[in-house]
């Protein structure tokens, strides 16, 4: 069973300095609860949740807060028990330094749980037990916070061949699936082979950067002493980005899984280790995900891994490390793909796996971009086998459908790119424009085409009432049809016959009817109001209200 | 055999019709700003410039030069091409409403492409036959078409590039054919060895 | 409206402005084609004329009026085309007469290996061997470069390239110095430019070396005779 | 504007046959070589345009869509061969320094671009001013680049003109040992200086439009603050 | 003479006859261009461009009878899409058609309107709802940002707000080349 | 403050182009050793033109003057020129073909890294269409003395006396006039002052080019596939035809060590901006410019074809680059399935 395991490689990828010594040296440790939490209702991939508490109500520890909305999204709970003390805008752990709401929660220091209980999952659908891992708000903890509850699913055939357990942990400074393994291998090990169960897998393979023999130690003796012998623990070479879902499925199997596609055709699926012990918690204990273990690294005295609560603010997470005088920024995640920080007082939410202290000294200020010399050095770096120099010199000058014929959506914002390029290109900034101008553009085009049926809709109405005005003058006049058929021959095209004029009309009416029914919103704008209009005109003021909140934040931090 | 070959390589390389002989550069500035449509105009400049290479040679040998009426034959060979081009887009546009994609666009512009007239006139004067008319037509055509999708490959990159503002677009369109032209010069002495 | 009307509708517009279309076209290229023949008629003569009459500054200017009494015109022949005079179609070829004593042979001939393409001269060969003068009727050597060989392109206006050749031949000149300096020869050439100077003394030693093996056959043909000859060795 | 001085200005600037529609490229560039020659042709090419552009405004009304162009070909065609064999006939000196270029007219694409975009269009007047305008505009421009090609291909300016006139001669503008810039000459040259002139319209037209532009901004002040920076 | 009159006869009968013909037999109908164009307009349907609507502009491009720089709601952005469909020189924003802004809503104030209907009825979108005499508002998610509904209002109520930011809709920025610094040091 | 990555490799454009610099100094030893001192003027010359022409230019553009200027790329640019270029040409011709590089082929295209034409083969092409006679003449090997080179260079040219053909423009002139009389051994083998090989002195110049060029190699400034395919192809196709008629066709070995080829091969056709990107892409470009500079040093007007081969594979680099775009991760093989 233990036979050597074959690996593969991939293309590309970059050895920075690892940095991750420092924060290993101390035991996992809880970091105390603070006097407020603040938990943003979207922690994840998909629609916000909705809140389900208001200002002054009760909360319990694990009681669900936000509900999902729909199902690609995940509820969020809260971290402790305590008051609710506000559902409001506060600021985002997020790089554009905007709010959004959240709940605003002031422990009562009791720190008491709602009840819990074990999900029988053997004994629930596979639909039900997906739908209790939303509701205990379950998502990845690799990085990208997509709802577990999804990926937990095999896919056309049912079954698949290999799940692949991500304990890679390539960023550099980044601990925390490192000590989690060393320290949780056991529990761990369950969660996998719940895992494995719900997905029909043929083996799991856990794999392991080989600059963590400590973590494949531990959970090499968990998994020998558990009868599960399908859990594989497989050292891969220590090569960032080794722990993209992609290269450490190409490395483990071979597979190569193409953007755009699901893993799970391909017969494999990766989690993080971190979700792994997750999905643990809310299956065997019913415990929902209100915390996570974040590495404190970087620019600090003593740098360790400490389970926080979500909502924890991030200074006083840090404050716990002792961090140097010349501190100059928070960055969520690693140096190679972290995000900086509006400021060191938003919350630890659950995509925080490293809260990463930077100052001028440890990050400085790379020196003025020079143009690229199309050296293709990043096109080595690339552990997706782009071209970064292409898709970089299109979306510099805006042209973005040709970025995107390079692939610039295969791109995964590794930054390896951006770290080989002797020019100093913030490439990675140049994607990740390119990309959210895509994005905004198909939003744009939505709106446009909207606006589009709604103009030729209106140009419709006029027309048949044009047409109604002058068959009532018709109508009134004794001439009748002939001067009908002259002020409609001037309302419309020549030649109609008053037959077809009719019957044109008829169609222009029921078209519009339909229309009518279609958009729900009924722009008649004559006449009463029905209720339907009073209930729009309430949501428009419910919306009104908030785009002025949202307008002042913006306006304040614009300048 | 070698000789129609000659023909061919020396129409496409060291006499291209735009580098060297300067004409049909109109299309060349013109549609040159992106490959694909580059690509239908070289395709529809193939054809219509071998059918009007072939046409004008009949229409010489048949009718003109039997008659002694050499002085209708710029006349007769750009009525007889307007004829070809807007025929051959009638027919496309209905038979085939693909190639009518690809091609339709360009055909009438192909009217005022200078080569389609200059050369049957230049099959004349270099007194080739029927087969040779038809391959110097087609090879120069074929030059046509690869100075075209060459520079629209240069274009299109060129149109991220930091050009200084006032030479954006044309302006920079023709200091780049300039130095194309300049390397297909070093073609030059190519042709005296056929 | 029903698809067999349409149809048939269809058809006859079809057959009517097919016909429509043709006679318009036929009135319009009736008129003016007229019009261009009508020009074409009435310009012949006088196109003619002028083309004559360049012909014969051409012959002016290798061969003074005064060398000869003879109507050069008339006493023409056609020689069929020749390659070591790098000639593909039939040209004239004019014998002057002074006193009804051959003097001159005026002659067409050209170099095919200008740099860029054919150069064609005409040029007037003396009874006694010599070479009268030359001039290149029509070339397409780089402006500014080779075309010096053109006397109204030279810069020197004093002493054109091309008169070097004036009254020169196989007797103060060698066959084999009937070269430029580059190559061993005795003309000059411009710096740079040498195709061009070589291709023309080239054509000029060949030509001349054939008028002067055949002058007298020449000189002997009746006028408007043709005179075929391919078997000459360079 | 009036309609006359908008289609002046059309031809010579704004709608410039070179600069701006890119057409008539051919004969622009093969002859420009100098100065003489480029005039040359220019006047060549006006008297066609207005021809044809004159007769085909005339007789627009009797010609139907389908064969338009064959038959605009065919008009422009004769016409040119016409005035070839007219100059040849009568103004022979004339002819030898302007006809080589005459039947390179007929495949000058600006011709039937005017005369499909505009002469089809509009009267008669009109029509034969556009045809003179639009030369003009083509004159000035290949005038330029044949006069500076000519300067720096061989430092002489109206070399060739004892040609048409034979009692002048062309100027010697830079010293006698000039080497001559043997590129400007050629076809790379060609495209060089048009690449320049076209740069130079791009920054008189960007330099009107930005006046334009902050009148407008200074005319009505900005409503609100950007959403975006 | 005579001899030319013939050929070209013959040729003028023949072409002729085939390009009357072709030109029935094959006609087809309607321009797909207008249709691509005006999928690039916005659909603002503000009138700046000088057409009444994105739909008669587009027509007026396809026909070549407008530059394709008179939206300036489509921007700088619009005008490459345009030049690259129809293969035309990408020019800056015609001053005379107006410039770029930040997209914007109407707003309408309440305590303000009278309920005129005027602003209904000037909306190209039907983005208004309301009645007369009653108070009226803007369906934001269907506002173009046009500004036509603002002239008609006789009291002034409705302003043009731009619409702010989210956290999903943000958008990374263009990344700042920063290059003065090192000059300047080194000055 | 910028984004992530947060620390980068240290690598700059400078450093890459000085280390160019330093591998063109062996070739350039060689060739002041048998060509006399003039080309260190050259370089001289050309590099403060190329200097001033790219400050003038930032300067125009409103870029940071110093801080492009820094990057190198106008000196390589240079240097490349003053070795391509005849070491006594006049001083003018140089400081032309350099603004012409700088000015033209570089800055209207939005300066470094965005030229689609190689700017120190441009430079070279327009002054060999330009002045054909100029750019042929070069200095007599071993014919090292100063003082004339210095005067061709600034004053009077009383050339006769120190010039000679360099073996490309002997071989071609002789092939080409002469009546057919004139073979490969009878111009190389006859004449003293050509070696065997390149012609005396000149396979010593490629020598010293061929060991910067390794080292190039080394630090991984430039990869194997253009070097390796240029020479290759050259070798093939001119060992092909020499084999075929020795008398007319000219051996690989001739070809590889005269004129720019080593030259090209390490140094001008390996220039990343203008050149092709991709692997596939870079051996097509190679050895297109191989195929090229045969066929016209050996049919051609002009006498080394590199120049020209070169601007050629530049017009066609990006239709090539387009056309082989190495396959993307995961869309490589069918179904992504291992291999
Ligand atoms: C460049 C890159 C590096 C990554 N590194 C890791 C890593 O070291 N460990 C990890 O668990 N996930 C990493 N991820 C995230 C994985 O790609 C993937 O999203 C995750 O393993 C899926 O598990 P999850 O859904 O449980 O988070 C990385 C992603 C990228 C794009
Ligand atoms: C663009 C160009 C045009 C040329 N035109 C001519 C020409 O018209 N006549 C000519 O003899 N050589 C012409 N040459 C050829 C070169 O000048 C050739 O090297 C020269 O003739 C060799 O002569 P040389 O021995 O005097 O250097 C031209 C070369 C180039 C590059
Ligand atoms: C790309 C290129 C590189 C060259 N490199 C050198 C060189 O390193 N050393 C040298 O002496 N000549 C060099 N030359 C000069 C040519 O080999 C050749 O000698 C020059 O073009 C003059 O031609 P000719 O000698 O055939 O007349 C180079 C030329 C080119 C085009
Ligand atoms: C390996 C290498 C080769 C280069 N070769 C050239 C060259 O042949 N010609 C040149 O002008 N610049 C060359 N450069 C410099 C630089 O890339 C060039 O100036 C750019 O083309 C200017 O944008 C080279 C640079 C490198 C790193
Ligand atoms: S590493 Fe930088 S300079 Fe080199 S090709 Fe990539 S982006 Fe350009
Ligand atoms: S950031 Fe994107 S382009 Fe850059 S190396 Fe990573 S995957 Fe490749
Ligand atoms: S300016 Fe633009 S958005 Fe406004 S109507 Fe015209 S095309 Fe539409
Ligand atoms: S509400 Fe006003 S601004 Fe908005 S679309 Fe309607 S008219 Fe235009
Ligand atoms: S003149 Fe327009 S294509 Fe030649």
């Amino acid at each position: 069973m233990n036979a050597l395991q074959r690996l593969f490689r991939f293309n590309g990828g970059v050895k920075p300095d690892y940095h991750k010594e420092p924060s290993t040296h101390l035991p996992i440790a809880v970091a105390p609860t603070p006097t407020l939490l603040v938990i943003p209702l979207h922690q994840s991939i998909g629609g916000p949740p909705r809140p389900l508490v208001k200002a002054g109500d009760g909360v319990l520890k694990g009681q669900r807060i936000g509900d999902a909305d729909g199902n690609v999204s995940s509820a969020v709970h809260a971290s402790t028990s305590g008051t609710v003390v506000a559902v409001e805008m506060r600021l985002m752990p997020h790089t554009s330094g905007l709010s959004a709401m959240c709940v605003v929660i002031e422990p009562d220091g009791r720190d008491e749980w709602v009840e819990r209980n074990p999900f029988d999952f053997r004994a629930a659908t596979p639909t039900a037990t997906r739908d209790y891992l939303r509701d205990a708000g379950v998502v990845g903890l690799g990085g990208a916070v997509f709802p577990s509850h999804l990926k937990l699913n095999a896919g056309k055939q049912g079954k698949l061949d290999t799940l692949v357990l991500n304990g890679a942990e390539c960023e550099p400074f980044i601990t925390c699936d490192d000590v989690l393994m060393r320290e949780r291998a056991d529990r761990l090990l369950k969660g996998a082979a719940i895992m494995r169960e719900m997905l029909a897998a043929s083996r799991v393979l856990i794999g392991i950067e080989d600059n963590k023999p400590e973590a494949i130690a531990a959970l090499e003796a968990a998994s020998a002493g558990n009868i599960d012998t399908t859990i594989q623990v497989v050292a891969v070479p220590t090569r960032y980005p080794a722990g993209g879902a992609k290269q450490l499925i190409r490395v483990l199997t071979g597979i190569e899984v193409p953007h755009g596609e699901r893993s799970t055709d391909y017969g494999v699926q990766c989690f993080n280790v971190g979700t792994a012990f997750a999905i643990y918690e809310a299956i065997a204990l019913g415990q929902p995900l209100i915390s996570r273990i974040v590495t404190v690294a970087g620019n600090v005295g003593q740098a360790r891994n400490y389970e926080v609560l979500f909502g924890t603010s991030m200074r006083d997470l840090v404050a716990l490390c002792a961090p140097l005088p010349d501190t100059d920024r928070v960055i969520m995640g690693g140096p190679m793909m972290g995000f900086r920080m509006p400021s060191d007082d938003v919350p630890v939410v659950k995509a925080t796996n490293c809260v990463l202290v930077g100052s001028q000294k440890l990050f400085p200020q790379p020196p003025p971009e020079m143009p690229c010399i199309r050296c293709g050095e990043c096109a080595k770096a690339c552990p997706a086998d782009l071209q970064p120099f292409e898709m970089y010199w299109f979306s510099r000058a805006r042209i973005f459908g040709k970025a995107q014929e390079y692939h610039l959506f295969d791109c995964i914002e590794c930054g390896c790119c951006a770290y080989v390029c002797p020019s100093r290109i913030p490439l990675v900034d140049y994607y990740r424009f390119a990309k959210s101008e895509i994005w905004a553009r198909e939003v744009e085009k939505d709106a446009a085409d909207l606006a589009r049926d709604r103009y030729e809709f209106r140009l419709l109405r006029e027309e048949r009432e044009k047409q109604e005005k002058a068959a009532k003058l018709a109508a009134k006049t004794a001439a009748g049809r002939e001067k009908a058929a002259a002020a409609l021959a001037e309302a419309e095209k020549p030649a109609r016959t008053p037959d077809e004029e009719a019957k044109h009309a008829l169609i222009a009416a029921a078209l519009e009817r339909a229309k009518a029914q279609k958009e729900q919103v009924h722009p008649e704008n004559t006449g009463n109001l029905t209720a339907e209009q009073r209930a729009e005109i309430v949501a428009i003021e419910a919306r009104r209200a908030e785009i002025r909140e949202q307008a002042k934040p913006h306006l304040r931090q614009d300048d | 055999m070698t000789s129609y070959l000659f023909i061919i390589l020396g129409a496409v390389l060291v006499n291209n019709v735009v580098f060297v002989r300067i004409l049909g550069l109109c299309p060349f500035m013109g549609v040159s700003k992106k490959l694909e449509t580059a690509l239908g105009m070289g395709a529809a400049t193939t054809f219509v410039l071998t059918m009007a290479c072939g046409a004008s040679y009949i229409i010489d040998a048949w009718l003109l030069i039997p008659n002694q009426l050499e002085y209708l034959r710029t006349l007769s060979f750009i009525v007889t091409i307007a004829a070809i081009v807007q025929l051959t887009e009638l027919v496309i546009q209905k038979t085939s409403p693909v190639l009518h994609q690809v091609l339709g666009i360009y055909l009438p512009l192909i009217t005022t492409n200078c080569a389609v007239l200059g050369i049957p006139l230049l099959n004349v004067s270099l007194r080739h036959n029927f087969l040779e008319s038809l391959l110097f037509g087609f090879g120069s055509a074929m030059g046509f078409t690869l100075a075209l999708i060459l520079f629209a490959g240069i274009r299109e990159r060129l149109e991220a590039a930091d050009v200084p503002v006032y030479f954006r677009g044309t302006a920079i369109g023709m200091i780049t054919a300039g130095l194309m032209s300049l390397a297909f010069m070093g073609f030059a002495g190519l042709d005296k060895f056929k | 409206m029903s698809e067999p009307i349409e149809i048939a509708r269809r058809e006859s517009s079809v057959l009517r402005i097919s016909v429509r279309t043709a006679a318009i076209m036929l009135a319009f290229t009736v008129v003016f084609t007229a019009m261009m023949a009508g020009t074409y008629k009435a310009t012949e003569p006088l196109v003619a004329a002028s083309a004559l009459a360049e012909k014969l500054r051409l012959i002016g200017e290798v061969l003074p009026p005064s060398y000869y009494d003879n109507d050069l015109m008339a006493d023409a022949i056609t020689l069929a085309p020749h390659k070591l005079l790098g000639l593909d179609d039939d040209t004239r070829l004019w014998r002057a007469r002074k006193n009804g004593e051959a003097v001159a042979l005026v002659l067409e001939a050209a170099a095919r290996d200008g740099y860029s393409g054919r150069i064609s001269l005409i040029l007037a060969v003396g009874t006694d061997g010599r070479l009268l003068a030359l001039r290149v009727t029509s070339h397409k050597e780089t402006p500014g470069l080779g075309d010096y060989i053109d006397p109204k392109k030279d810069r020197n206006k004093s002493r054109p390239w091309i008169t070097q050749f004036n009254s020169l031949g196989f007797d103060t000149v060698p066959r084999d110095k009937w070269r430029v300096k580059k190559d061993g020869g005795k003309f000059d050439q411009m710096a740079g430019a040498t195709i061009s100077a070589r291709a023309v003394t080239n054509a000029s030693g060949r030509a001349l070396a054939w008028a002067t093996e055949n002058r007298d056959k020449l000189f002997g043909l009746a006028a408007n005779g043709r005179f075929e000859d391919q078997g000459v060795k360079p | 504007m009036s309609a006359y001085k908008e289609i002046t200005w059309n031809g010579i600037w704004k709608q410039n046959s070179i600069l701006a529609q890119l057409l008539g490229l051919c004969p622009l560039l093969a002859v420009s070589t100098n100065l003489v020659n480029a005039v040359s042709l220019g006047l060549a090419t006006i008297l066609v345009m207005m021809l044809s552009n004159f007769a085909i405004s005339a007789l627009r009304a009797l010609i139907p869509y389908e064969i338009r162009i064959p038959v605009f070909i065919l008009i422009i065609a004769a016409l040119v061969t016409v005035v070839d064999l007219a100059f040849d006939a009568f103004l022979h000196d004339l002819y030898l320094v302007l006809g080589i270029f005459i039947p390179l007219i007929v495949t000058n694409c600006i011709v039937l671009a005017r005369v499909e975009a505009f002469a089809a269009k509009n009267g008669l007047r009109a029509s034969t001013l556009d045809g003179l305008m639009m030369g003009v505009g083509f004159v000035w421009v290949i005038a330029l680049l044949g006069a500076v090609r000519e300067f720096v291909g061989q430092g002489t300016i109206f070399s060739g003109i004892e040609m048409i006139f034979p009692s002048l001669s062309g100027i010697q503008v830079l010293p006698a040992d000039y080497p001559g810039f043997l590129v400007a000459i050629l076809p790379p040259g060609a495209f060089f200086v048009l690449g320049l002139l076209i740069a130079g319209r791009n920054w008189l037209d960007a330099r009107a439009n930005q006046r334009l532009r902050e009148k407008r901004l200074h005319d009505q002040p900005p409503t609100a603050t950007p959403a975006t920076a | 003479m005579l001899e030319a009159l013939l050929v070209m006869a013959l040729g003028a009968v023949v072409l002729g006859a085939a390009l009357g013909y072709a030109a029935v037999r094959f006609r087809v109908e309607g321009d797909p261009l207008v249709e691509k164009i005006d999928a690039i307009l916005p659909q603002t349907q503000c009138g700046q461009c000088g057409f009444p609507g994105c739909k008669p502009y587009a027509q007026a491009i396809a026909k070549g009878e407008a530059e394709i720089n008179q939206c300036p709601p489509g921007g700088e952005e619009g005008i490459h899409k345009l030049a690259d469909l129809l293969g035309r020189e990408v020019k800056p924003l015609s001053a005379e058609h107006g410039i770029e802004k930040p997209k914007s809503i109407a707003l309408i104030d309440e305590q303000t309107c009278i309920g005129c209907t005027l602003c209904i009825q000037a909306c190209p979108v039907d983005a208004i709802v309301g009645a007369a005499k009653q108070m009226h508002t803007v369906i934001a998610k269907q506002c173009t940002g046009c500004e036509l509904c603002l002239p008609p209002c006789p009291v002034d109520c409705i302003s043009m707000e731009p619409i702010p930011e989210s956290v999903e809709s943000w958008k990374w920025r263009y990344p700042v080349v920063r290059i003065v610094p090192a000059d300047k040091a080194a000055a | 403050m910028n984004n992530s990555p947060y620390f980068l490799k240290p690598a700059s454009v400078q450093s890459v182009m000085m280390r160019v610099l330093l591998a063109l100094i062996p070739g350039i030893a060689v060739y002041v050793w048998f060509f006399g001192a003039a080309v260190l003027v050259q370089i001289a010359l050309a590099s403060v033109t190329a200097l001033l022409a790219e400050a003038a230019m930032l300067k125009l553009r409103g870029k940071p003057v110093m801080l492009f200027l820094g990057d190198g790329s106008a000196l390589v640019t240079a240097w490349l020129i003053a070795l391509t270029f005849p070491p006594i040409a006049p001083w003018w011709l140089t400081v032309i073909g350099v603004l012409a590089a700088i000015v033209i082929a570089k800055h209207l295209y939005g300066g470094l890294g965005q030229n689609p034409f190689n700017p120190a083969m441009v430079a070279f092409a327009l002054m060999i269409v330009a002045y054909p006679s100029l750019m042929s003449q070069w200095p007599a090997v071993g014919f090292t003395d100063f003082m004339p080179q210095w005067n061709a260079i600034f004053g009077t040219r009383q050339l006769d006396a120190i010039t000679m053909a360099t073996p490309l423009d002997a071989l071609r002139t002789a092939l080409h006039t002469a009546d057919a009389r004139a073979t490969v051994a009878g111009v190389l083998g006859n004449d003293a002052t050509f070696g065997n090989i390149g012609g005396k002195g000149w396979e010593w110049v490629a020598a010293g080019y061929f060991i910067g060029g390794i080292y190039l190699l080394q630090q991984r400034i430039i990869t194997w596939h253009m070097p390796a395919a240029f020479l290759a192809t050259l070798f093939v196709i001119s060992g092909g035809f020499a084999l075929y008629d020795p008398t007319r066709f000219v051996g690989p070995s001739f070809h590889l060590f005269t004129g720019g080829a080593m030259l090209g091969a390490f140094f001008i056709i390996t220039d990343p901006v203008s050149g092709c990107t991709t692997p596939r892409g870079k051996l097509i470009f190679a050895a297109g410019i191989g195929l090229l500079t045969w066929i016209i040093r050996t049919f051609g007007a002009y006498p080394d074809g590199i120049a020209f081969a070169v601007l050629l594979l530049n017009i066609a680099a990006p239709l090539i680059d387009m056309n082989t775009q190495p396959p993307v991760f995961g869309h490589k093989r069918k179904g992504g399935r291992p291999s």
